[in-house]
């Protein structure tokens, strides 16, 4: 549109014309559709919007939209829809009515249109009444330090016996696989204790319990004694085996002896 | 539920003293920035309060201070006085300025509640944006209403009780010219004879859609 | 500055009869965000009011009152009557488990005790938090129990009344052992299968000390 006025403004004679054909546009913009545009150009009559002259704001209206066709200003179809309303209310307002016509006759037509005109003029009126009024956080105020209320939250915490031993569960659980790492550690291999037993067989010259040949660390903890005592027990029987020591146990589930063999 | 509570333990507890309950509906609201229902006060007061009872004298205590107690719809506030607003610091809250067209849906709601979004724009004569509608909803100062039961079942919007709070009115019926504009008949629906063009038709579409998707929302 | 302003300006403005800078203050305070000083006060209404003495009579009128005029180091508030402060709560109760945490503590509580914060740790194999045994103590399902002869003479924790009540057990011992656990199908991180031999055995022992623990706990 703007591109279109610029086009045209050279074909205006004086500055007069070209102010006004560029209120016009920034009008057209401003207006807040076609009721406004009537609204608007009502006030030029000047007179109360009951004793308006429907036929005359008619006429208004279709001049500014020839001025605006004119201009080559591409007025919404809202406008020319009221245009080509406005133009039928201006003929049934001035030929005599025709009885054979049917609806609502030209009178009817204008006087709800001047209705429409004086509502939404009272409607802005309301409006600006109402903005005026005063307001909170302008003219009055609210509480400045709210106390809000405090919700407290009372949580209570509640838990099953079920929730309890499978918590117990879960941690005798992970128990059980400790072992199945550190086991690896727990376990003292035939190789580690023939190795040890081989050192320490020399000092053994009288019968000496198998179980003082555990290593350190594994006399106290029952899964590592275990294991030690079973690969001590199994390279006492491979050193016999070798010939190097003597082994004996006077009865069972007695202590089992060894003592290197000279 | 409360009041279920109220008539049966009525007889165990005694409700405090007038004055207590007044103080204590002065402190509720005191502390709150928004104003506080009937049923709300007497929630948080001792059973058997009458907050409402409570609430007279307290208006009457505070009337011609420098803070008075307003009712806001069904719902009561303490709040300046109005002739002391020059003393106020503005910097609060600078409400986000409204177009033209907003502020007009606006008061066209207020004085037409319940109202459709097919009557404001024959009111207007223009369609109403959907943002013009949102931005209002979302400062919370209109709300949908029932549906109409005309065809389609249209939703309408009202004002709220922000609403009411923000321009001081203690209802609706309270609003500036209300009267006049009724008696002068300004506020009819009046359909347009015949041939007239409807305005703001270009938007129907929109319309539909937000009906649409409230259908669901209200149906009950 | 304000003093300064004042002194010149006294004779052009008249300051405002007290009652109405009682009013000024009271609308001030109540709105302002923060708790204002005289200084504050006094810049903000006509010239020649005098705040100080406006604040004393406010603070008679409130005197009593749902809402007091409080002194907050050297500002000026209006707060809730401090035997109102009950209407500014709203107790919701919730209900929610307990966190994982809490109940493996809980468990090796009940299992164990008494059992001493460091045996806890040893059991779980993480650090038990401060929040977590506070929580169990505050809740009275725990309590101290006595101090352990062993150096640094740690203190204990033992299961209350309250706990067996709330988990409807006559007394700690009640508790299944592991073996029940088990065939309860509560414990189901079966270690992968023949990896060790003495697993099972190991079980056994977990067991005894348990027992054995309990025993020592509920001899007397």
């Amino acid at each position: 549109m703007s591109d279109n006025t610029y086009d045209n403004v050279s074909s205006f004679d004086n500055v007069a014309d070209r102010m006004a054909a560029e209120a016009l546009i920034v009008d057209v913009d401003g207006f807040e559709g076609p009721l406004d545009l009537l609204l608007m150009l009502s006030r030029t009559q000047k007179v109360d919007l009951r004793k308006i002259s429907v036929l005359e704001l008619a006429k208004q209206y279709l001049g500014f939209v020839e001025k605006a066709k004119a201009l080559r200003i591409e007025l919404a179809a809202d406008y020319l829809v009221m245009a080509a309303w406005l133009a039928f209310l201006k003929s049934r307002l001035l030929l005599p009515p025709d009885p054979t016509e049917e609806g609502p006759s030209g009178e009817e037509l204008a006087a709800h249109l001047a209705f429409q005109l004086e509502r939404l003029q009272a409607m802005r009126e309301a409006a600006a009444k109402l903005m005026a009024r005063d307001r909170l956080g302008r003219d009055f105020f609210a509480r400045g330090i709210p106390e809000d209320v405090t919700r407290i939250k009372r949580v209570t915490y509640t838990a099953t016996l079920l929730d309890l031993m499978q918590g117990y569960a879960r941690i005798r659980t992970k128990d059980e696989f400790r072992p199945f790492v550190m086991d690896r550690d727990a376990v003292f291999t035939l190789e580690q204790a023939l190795e040890r037993m081989r050192g320490l067989i020399g000092f053994a010259g009288t019968w000496t319990d198998i179980s003082s040949y555990l290593p350190d660390g594994f006399t106290t903890d029952p899964a590592r004694r275990r294991s030690a005592t079973a690969s001590t027990f199994a390279a006492s029987l491979e050193l016999v085996k070798e010939g190097k020591v003597e082994i004996r146990q006077s009865e069972e589930f007695a202590p089992i002896q060894v003592r290197r063999k000279d | 539920m409360v009041d279920d509570v109220d008539s049966e333990e009525e007889s165990l507890f005694e409700a405090p003293p007038m004055g207590e309950q007044e103080r204590m509906c002065e402190a509720i609201l005191f502390a709150t920035t928004e104003p506080v229902t009937v049923r709300e006060l007497e929630s948080r007061m001792p059973h058997g309060s009458d907050a409402a009872e409570a609430l007279v004298h307290l208006r009457k205590r505070y009337e011609g201070r420098g803070v008075n107690l307003v009712k806001v719809g069904d719902a009561w506030a303490i709040r300046t006085a109005s002739d002391l607003g020059f003393l106020m610091q503005r910097e609060t809250v600078e409400t986000r300025k409204l177009s033209r067209a907003a502020i007009e849906t606006l008061a066209i709601i207020a004085y037409h509640q319940p109202v459709t979004r097919a009557e404001i724009e024959e009111i207007r004569g223009v369609s109403v944006s959907r943002g013009t509608v949102d931005q209002l909803l979302e400062m919370e100062w209109i709300r949908f209403g029932r549906r109409k039961m005309t065809p389609g079942r249209p939703v309408t919007f009202v004002v709220t009780q922000i609403f009411l709070d923000h321009f001081g009115l203690e209802n609706a019926r309270d609003l500036p010219g209300l009267k006049e504009l009724r008696s002068a008949g300004l506020l009819e629906n009046r359909p347009p004879p015949g041939s007239m063009p409807q305005l703001g038709e270009g938007d129907t579409d929109a319309e539909e859609q937000t009906s649409e998707g409230q259908n669901e929302l209200f149906e009950d």
